[in-house]
């Protein structure tokens, strides 16, 4: 069986095996088992491109395969991966290994929690390996439907509220999603050839720009949604709030991903033309949302609406890079993706730990936790500093990347722009600053909290795991950038073509 | 007419024998032998629902007014096999002793029906079109009344009869100035002297509102929930399911092949009527709490999504309908049959009544939910594929608002559907309906319902298999 | 000669910081030695790279050169645009390395015995690591971003050590004030950074400062309100180092920043990080004298401004460790008024040269006084000067070593001071009165305000102390005595030899006819002092009487950071974050849930349509049928 | 013998008839009365499907034979709703359709 779908394969059989578990310690060590043959899968994958690059293949996408599915309609299981693609399956892996180990005692249906777990990681496997647009949409809604169980059940606080709020609008986004993948669909052959989804194919034709200006808002605001596009972010908050810790890891860490990542491999790819003409009017949305979210989050009372608020700004982040519209600004994107990804769900995972020790979220009716939990603490430290973009961590490479990208733009729209976007730096300061101090530091507020423990085994494997990776990616960021480099040659040549005459009509 | 043209009505000819050896068993068994009437039953009919899916020939008979082709025979199977699956549920409820004294009706009237379906699906001309449809239809309305001693099952039946008499009276008089206006009641020739003219359209219009009758598109709809909640549970799964197909086939049939040329004034009837439906059946199913009637509203925002595979005339849309039509048969089946094996056993009908149920009944409710997914179209179940080919079908045409509004109504439906998921799974019961052992009848209904739910989609040659036979305008 | 090596004096220590960090709690009392073991290390390498490049690799035909003694790709943006990790000896960054590797060393001993008691020793060692690693690698920086790197990093780690005692709120809060408001201050340069590499194309420091390079030959012909281009880029880039060196108006975080351990406050906040702004600029000196003169007046300006504030209100204080903080703040508003004078080129770079001297210098006294405090403090356990007093009789060491370090700052010759001070006041002559006349008010207020702490503490009454305060141990006195002797010969390096800003050594001399007034006004500051306070006396609390609004404002550092206080939490957090909080879940949420709430509305208010009745359902039907029949009939037909 | 009367006059006879029925059904409280409504409508259907034959199409019997179908039809359906409405009288003790309205909303 090829590489790639080995990655659903892995976690549909781990699925299977699962429900012939008795308790919650076999259920979580086929997890375990599984996902870790998975995260083994990715470093696999990982080696088997570089050497597959090495060997001097230049294909856009390595390791393609197509099955046809659907022949009348021309629907493929077309699979394929380039470097961005790599890098965000090795991402997926790493969060759903930590993920599980995170939920290590889950009492309450367990057997439950982990197939829909599971489930969802290999709806996020699906999207990112697949090549076919109906695939892909298909993998996307796999992934997002069972946060609805996952909140719904095994939530807390309004749990139902929130479970039904974050589905509705994420479906709501995936409806929209859905019209315009089939206006591109009908428009792939304009000059009378079988019509496809398949997005190399697609990538190839020039399509209308008439169609481009009706399809790719709709997509792009589709993907946009999962991706927290302001004002269309507030499943986030609360759905994050409600969401149990391995949930909102995948959630923020991953499927939040799953929305930049179509956004930029469907949308902007595949319409170019109407990116580069429309880039402006979603560049003062995603603007807004980053310095929105970071003020949004300074005087949130709950540890995980300052994340979800936090999150909406960095995934705004990403956003603001793709819709730069140049190498490195977008360069710049998918490593946000990527660290936000790790240090995000390093977040969550630290918030459910302190949690399930504390029994509260609200950070004033802590303090002082950094005596009694020196390792949550630390790494809870740690992850508030690559959050602020603190230089060794992963943030900063990537917030870094996008905006020296972005001052490439040389026009005062995108300076403005630019600038009020890095301004959030400060902003983050003052939240993730002001959560350490309030939690973490000061005198312990709470006597009871004298006999909290600090983080066990398996904690520690999902918490140092996390951390080796924002480290990893913070000090020696070439080679995830370099990564991604190489793959964006050919999307942003296309991109950037398209533009050209579009841009001197509009340049300001 | 030689034997081979006899043959051609092989489905109906199978479907008669076996409805005259339910009414043998029926005269013949007496006392405790009674029972054995439903094991015969169902026997025959699969034996018939067997028989009736050998491939056979294309042909016209009667002068034209029997035709028959592989699709319409793949849309009889379809039906056949979801009637079937309606027997198989059938089976304890029938056993129950205050049925006792009425158990061959149940499939007699079935059956009958089925019979005036295949007529009607193999129309050639409007009369046996006609026929076929009241043949489908009075005695369903028997059928709704079928408890007898119950108030609500009664009314269900006095409501159904009186207003699909009064939707095929309006249906008729449309046909009288469909002959008045051509002089012939056969498709072909109705469709060669049609002219468009005013009278004609008002006969389209009379005709079409019959047929949306059926189909319960909204502003026709309005029997639907009263006769879905007061019938029997699994009468009102065959109406949701198996007579709405029937319907919708025949009309997309009739649409295409008799007035291709008005399609101008059809598809502006259809785009506005889509619209409605399912957007108010969305907003009526929110509210409903007794679980038949919620299916029963949720069963006309599925019309209104059938509508949009009719709406773009072409032949990606009839496959769409048909295969929609197959996914759409399994998926409800198996909620009215988790539906049914609650009401059997506990009576309780009603949305609270499910709360906590996955503590006690996991397996039901997850056959529920898939079946819910399915009908919301959530992957990787058929659901998915089913709407996702209907909106392709009608953005085939061009109609992307249309497939806009659509969509977002599916957020809606999504809403209620996981209402229902909700109270299974999420809320809290002091008195959750208690573990209960589901008959092996049941079981075998709802597993090959469930099996339907998720092989339909993914196995793509159902939908080729459709798709070689359709045929646009 | 092959530097290469240089790059284990930027990793020895980050390793001791990981070795620390990680493994520390296992042997915590050892982890101090380690510590010290590894500086000791560093600061070797550094006396010895000193010694080979100022006297035997570093000058080439008379000029210094600027030697890349290793370098590595780090992370490239675009072609041109790409950040390597690497060392760049030049005569300015070698003299740091000397300076933080001199005061690292010396506070890396001096805590041994300071903070023995401590808990977090070995947290305390390790931060110490991380910090000499990031100031090290900020100083050999080869290009901006590097320096941007490393810049944030000795951000974090002063705010971990400012927040070393972390369960005390006003540690905390000062750790947050510093790290948000150098934060801000940051955005500025990397704003800047951006602006000067789009137009340069280069981070490199090499090239950019270079004569014939982009910024300097090929300078952007745009403007932006009415500045050149790079006069923003090089004002916001500015405005970084403003933040860290703790200019007016980005102060107000020294101060409160005296809440760490007193090491801390010696090595980062007086010796090394604080200083970085003036080297920073510096560092791009060439490019502000040539392409932006501008910034580089406004610079001096607010050094000269910034050092006259400072001094005003340090004469007021009673914390000897927020004394010693403005007067940090003062003599760093020295350095960059000294580099706002400077010019380019043989005796015109006197600025530059005296405002590396005095950063030198400074480092030397600067960390004196601070250890000397901090063994002040260990004795009597009080950082205020009114529970002070006398204490000459107990401390010996600490008090002549004090002495020499106020005598130093005061600008007495022939201690260090006095020298470095000296040629600021000459450069300042020579290119602005107006800057000169300041700096020399501002010298004397710091003989007055350094002596009247000095006798506080060591003269003055003697209040009651608890037990009697007993002399640091050796381990702390020794860094003392070397910092002492720092401060008395360091005067005497002739520094145009080695530091200017074409790197071309030039000769400098004293120049009496400053000097001497120089010398005299001090010695004036220190009269008066001792006039006050040498005994308890009335004078100041008459004057104080007298000017009593003016001390009130002084005292309370002008009512800056009640500015703040009032910008942060009335505005940015009453005004924008909390309605923002608000808009999001009560309008922008409100809305989706209204789409909800709406829909749900709209199924109650149309449940009257589902009647029961028969005849209504038939009603509907046959409208319905007459509405399609009119409408499509008649309108669309 | 009725070769003196044109065709229109059947047609608004019919028509009339038609919406006669229709009214009946709509107002008619009675369940027996509004089936006699049906019965206007369908016999409606039948003038028209007769006279559109004999008038327009004499050489063929397609109206003639649906008429008779109608009926028939008619007659089933007469006695599948008589058969349902003795069942509501006895459930609800009265034949009047507004009392039968249990299910509503």
């Amino acid at each position: 069986m090829d590489i790639l779908t080995l990655f659903v394969v892995i976690p549909t059989l781990t699925v299977f095996a699962i429900m012939f578990a008795k308790n919650l310690e076999q259920t979580r060590m086929i997890s375990a088992v599984g996902m870790t043959a998975q995260l083994i899968n990715a470093v696999r994958l990982i080696i088997a491109y570089y050497d597959e690059r090495n060997a001097g293949n230049t294909a856009d996408f390595l390791f393609q395969k197509t099955y046809v599915w659907f022949d009348s309609l021309n629907i493929e299981y077309a699979i394929g991966i380039d470097g961005i693609g790599v890098a965000m399956i090795a991402l997926t892996a790493v969060i759903i290994f930590t993920g599980v180990f995170a939920s290590w005692t889950m009492e309450d249906l367990p057997k439950e929690f982990f197939i829909s777990l599971i489930i969802l990681a290999t709806g996020v496997f699906g999207f990112f390996i697949s090549l076919d647009l109906f695939t892909m949409f298909l993998f996307y809604e796999v992934a997002v439907i069972p946060m609805y169980l996952l909140i719904g059940i095994w939530g807390s606080g309004p749990k139902e509220y929130s479970a039904m709020k974050l589905t509705l609008m994420l479906m709501g986004g995936s409806a929209v999603l859905m019209v315009g993948l089939i206006g591109l669909y009908f428009y792939s052959a304009p000059d009378g050839g079988e019509l496809t989804f398949n997005v190399i194919e697609i990538a190839k034709v020039h399509m209308p720009i008439e169609a481009q200006r009706f399809f790719f808002p709709l997509t792009f605001v589709g993907f946009g949604v999962l991706g927290a596009l302001f004002p269309f972010h507030t499943w986030s908050p609360d759905g994050h709030a409600s969401a149990p810790t391995a949930v909102s890891m995948l959630h923020a860490g991953v499927l939040m991903k799953l929305g930049s990542y179509g956004a930029f491999r469907v949308a902007m790819y595949l319409m170019p033309e109407a990116a580069n003409e429309m880039s402006w009017f979603f560049l003062i949305l995603v603007t807004v949302s980053v310095v929105y979210g970071a003020f949004g989050a300074v005087m949130q009372k709950d540890l995980k609406y300052i994340n979800a608020y936090s999150s909406v700004s960095h995934c705004g982040l990403i956003l603001f890079g793709l819709l730069m519209l140049n190498k490195t600004a977008i360069d710049g994107a998918i490593i946000q993706m990527i660290s936000h990804g790790i240090m995000t769900a390093l977040f969550f995972a630290l918030i459910g730990m302190i949690y399930g020790r504390t029994h509260t979220r609200l950070i004033h009716e802590m303090g002082g936790l950094l005596k009694v939990m020196p390792f949550l603490s630390a790494a809870y430290v740690i992850a508030g500093l690559a959050s602020l973009g603190l230089p060794g961590l992963s943030g900063f490479v990537a917030e870094m990347t996008i905006f020296v990208g972005a001052f490439q733009q040389n026009d005062l729209f995108h300076r403005v722009a630019t600038v009020i976007a890095a301004s959030s730096i400060v902003i983050t300061a003052v939240y993730i600053l002001r959560v350490v101090g309030i939690l973490l530091q000061g005198p312990i507020k709470n006597d009871k909290y004298f006999k909290l423990s600090d983080a066990t085994w398996f904690e520690r494997v999902a918490v140092i795991t996390l951390i080796v990776g924002i480290a990893g990616i913070g000090m020696f960021p070439y080679f995830l950038s370099d990564l991604i480099m190489d793959s964006l040659h050919p999307i942003m040549d296309h991109i950037i073509e398209a533009g050209k005459p579009a841009l001197s009509q509009v340049s300001l | 007419m030689s034997f081979e043209q006899v043959l051609l009505m092989r489905n109906e000819l199978v479907l008669v024998i076996a409805m005259l050896i339910v009414l043998a068993a029926e005269i013949f068994l007496s006392g405790n032998n009674r029972k054995l009437v439903i094991p015969i039953a169902v026997g025959a009919f699969a034996i018939a629902t067997i028989i009736a899916w050998f491939p056979q020939p294309e042909g016209v008979i009667f002068g034209g007014m029997y035709q028959t082709d592989t699709l319409r025979q793949i849309m009889k199977n379809v039906l056949n096999i979801g009637v079937l699956l309606i027997f198989i549920q059938s089976m304890p409820w029938l056993r129950k002793p205050e049925q006792n004294f009425q158990m061959s009706e149940f499939y007699l009237i079935i059956i009958a029906t089925l019979i005036g379906m295949g007529f009607m699906i193999s129309s050639g001309d409007f009369l046996m079109f006609y026929l076929g449809l009241e043949t489908a239809t009075i005695p369903v309305a028997a059928l709704a009344a079928y408890d007898k001693g119950k108030r609500k099952s009664a009314e269900a039946g006095i409501k159904l009869i009186l207003s699909s008499a009064l939707s095929s009276g309006i249906l008729l008089y449309g046909l009288s100035m469909i002959y008045g206006t051509t002089g012939s009641i056969y498709f072909h020739e109705v469709a060669n002297a049609w002219g468009n003219t005013p009278l004609q359209m008002l006969a389209v219009v009379f005709f079409m509102s019959g047929m949306f009758f059926k189909l319960s598109i909204v502003p026709f709809h309005f029997w639907t929930a009263d006769v879905y909640e007061g019938a029997p549970v699994l009468v009102t799964s065959y109406l949701s399911v198996i007579s709405k197909a029937a319907a919708a086939f025949i009309f997309m049939i009739i649409l295409f092949k008799v007035f291709p040329t008005s399609i101008e004034l059809w598809k502006n009837v259809l785009y506005a009527l889509t619209i409605i439906t399912i957007t108010l059946g969305n907003i009526f199913a929110i509210r409903q709490k007794n679980m038949k009637r919620f299916l029963a509203f949720s069963s006309i925002a599925q019309a209104g999504f059938i509508l949009l595979g009719i709406i773009g005339g072409n032949a990606m849309g009839m496959t769409a309908v048909v295969y929609f039509a197959l996914i759409y048969i399994f998926s409800n089946l198996a909620a009215f049959g988790v539906v049914a094996a609650i009401s059997n056993v506990t009576g309780k009908e009603y949305m609270n009544d499910y709360d906590g149920l996955y503590r006690t009944n996991p397996k039901l409710s997850l056959v529920m939910m898939l079946a819910l997914f399915s009908l919301a179209g959530i992957p990787p179940v058929a659901g998915f594929f089913g709407k996702f080919f209907l909106f392709m079908a009608a953005a085939k045409s061009g109609y992307y608002i249309l497939v806009l509004i659509a969509v977002i109504n599916t957020i809606v439906s999504l809403y209620y559907y996981l209402l229902v998921v909700k109270a299974m799974f999420v809320n809290k019961n002091e008195h959750p309906i208690a573990w209960f052992k589901s008959d092996w009848a049941t079981r075998i209904a709802l597993i090959a319902s469930v099996l339907g739910i998720i092989a339909v989609g993914l196995i793509s040659h159902i939908w080729e298999y459709i798709n070689a036979f359709s045929f646009g305008i | 000669m092959d530097f290469s090596y240089t790059i284990w004096i930027i990793l020895v220590p980050f390793f001791m910081f990981l070795l620390i960090g990680l493994t520390g709690h296992w042997y915590k009392k050892a982890a101090g030695l380690l510590g010290t073991a590894g500086l000791a290390f560093v600061f070797l390498a550094s006396y010895y790279t000193a010694y080979k490049y100022f006297f035997e690799a570093g000058k080439v035909d008379g000029v210094y050169q600027q030697i890349i003694g290793y370098k590595l790709l780090w992370l490239s943006f675009t072609d041109k645009l790409t950040i390597d990790l690497g060392v760049m000896l030049d005569p300015i960054s070698v003299m740091m390395l000397v300076v933080v590797s001199t005061v690292s060393f010396m506070v890396h001993i001096y805590s041994l015995g300071y903070m023995k008691e401590e808990a977090g020793f070995y947290r305390f060692y390790a931060f110490l690591s991380l910090f000499t690693f990031a100031m090290m690698g900020l100083v050999v920086a080869t290009n901006i971003f590097q320096m941007y790197i490393f810049w944030e990093l000795v951000g974090v780690s002063s705010y971990l050590l400012i927040g070393f005692y972390y369960d005390r709120p006003s540690a905390v809060s000062a750790s947050k004030k510093a790290f948000i408001v150098t934060r801000f201050a940051d955005l500025g340069f990397l704003i800047g950074i951006l602006i000067l590499s789009y137009y340069t194309q280069t981070f490199d420091f090499q090239i950019i400062t270079s004569q014939n390079g982009p910024a300097i030959a090929g300078a952007p012909a745009q403007t932006f309100m009415g500045f050149s281009i790079l006069t923003w880029a090089m004002l916001l880039i500015f405005m970084g180092g403003a933040g860290k060196s703790a200019m007016f108006p980005l102060h107000i975080w020294l101060p409160d920043a005296m809440e760490g351990p007193t090491p801390v406050s010696a090595l980062i906040h007086a010796a090394t990080m604080v200083v970085a702004g003036v080297y920073l600029v510096a560092r791009l000196f060439p490019i502000y004298s040539f392409a932006a003169p501008d910034a580089l007046t406004f610079i001096g300006y607010l050094g000269a401004f910034t050092s006259l504030f400072a001094a005003i209100i340090a004469m007021t204080q009673f914390d000897i460790k927020r004394v010693l903080a403005f007067s940090t703040l003062s003599q760093i508003g020295y350095m960059m008024l000294a580099l706002g004078v400077s010019g380019y080129g043989e005796h015109n770079g006197l600025g530059y040269t005296a405002s590396m001297f005095h950063l030198f210098t400074h480092a030397m006294f600067k960390a004196l006084l601070f250890l000397g405090a901090g063994a002040v403090i260990h004795a009597v356990h009080s950082n205020f000067t009114y529970e002070m007093g006398g204490l000459r009789k107990y401390l010996k060491i600490t008090h002549i070593t004090f002495l020499v370090a106020v005598l130093a700052i005061a600008g007495i010759p022939p201690f260090a001071g006095f020298w470095s001070k000296d040629e600021i006041l000459v450069a300042a002559w020579e290119h602005n009165k107006l800057l000169f006349w300041v700096e020399y008010l501002v010298a004397g207020i710091t003989a007055f305000y350094m002596s009247r702490l000095y006798f506080l503490i060591f003269w003055n009454k003697t209040p009651h102390y608890h037990h009697t305060p007993h002399e640091a141990p050796l381990v702390m006195t020794g860094p003392l005595m070397f910092l002492a002797l720092m401060a008395i010969f360091a005067g005497l390096i002739p520094f145009s030899e080695f530091v200017s800003p074409d790197l071309t050594p030039y000769h400098t001399h004293l120049h009496y006819n400053i000097a001497i007034p120089s010398v005299l006004i001090a010695l004036l500051g220190i009269g008066v002092a001792a006039a006050f306070y040498l005994k308890e006396t009335s004078y100041p609390d008459k004057i104080t009487a007298a000017l009593k609004g003016l001390y009130k404002a002084t005292y309370n550092k002008f009512y800056i950071d009640e500015v703040y206080m009032f910008v942060t939490h009335k505005i940015i957090f009453g005004l924008i974050s909390k309605p923002i909080a608000w808009f999001d879940r009560q309008v922008i949420d409100g809305t989706m849930n209204l789409f909800g709430i709406g829909t749900l509305w709209a199924s109650r208010k149309t449940k009257g349509l589902q009647s029961g009745q028969l005849q209504q359902y038939a009603f509907a039907f046959v409208a319905g049928a007459v509405i399609l029949v009119l409408s499509f009939v008649y309108i669309w037909a | 013998m009725i070769a003196g009367i044109p065709l229109t006059h059947f047609l608004i006879v019919s028509t009339i008839m038609f919406f006669i029925g229709i009214y009946g059904f709509m107002v008619r409280k009675n369940l027996i009365t509004m089936l006699m409504s049906i019965e206007l409508i369908l016999n409606s259907v039948n003038i028209n499907f007769v006279v559109f034959n004999k008038y327009l199409y004499p050489h063929q019997l397609h109206g003639h034979f649906f008429s008779i179908f109608v009926i028939a039809v008619a007659a089933a359906e007469a006695a599948v709703a008589i058969a349902i409405i003795i069942n509501v009288y006895r459930r609800f003790n009265s034949i009047d359709v507004e009392q039968a309205s249990d299910m509503k909303y």
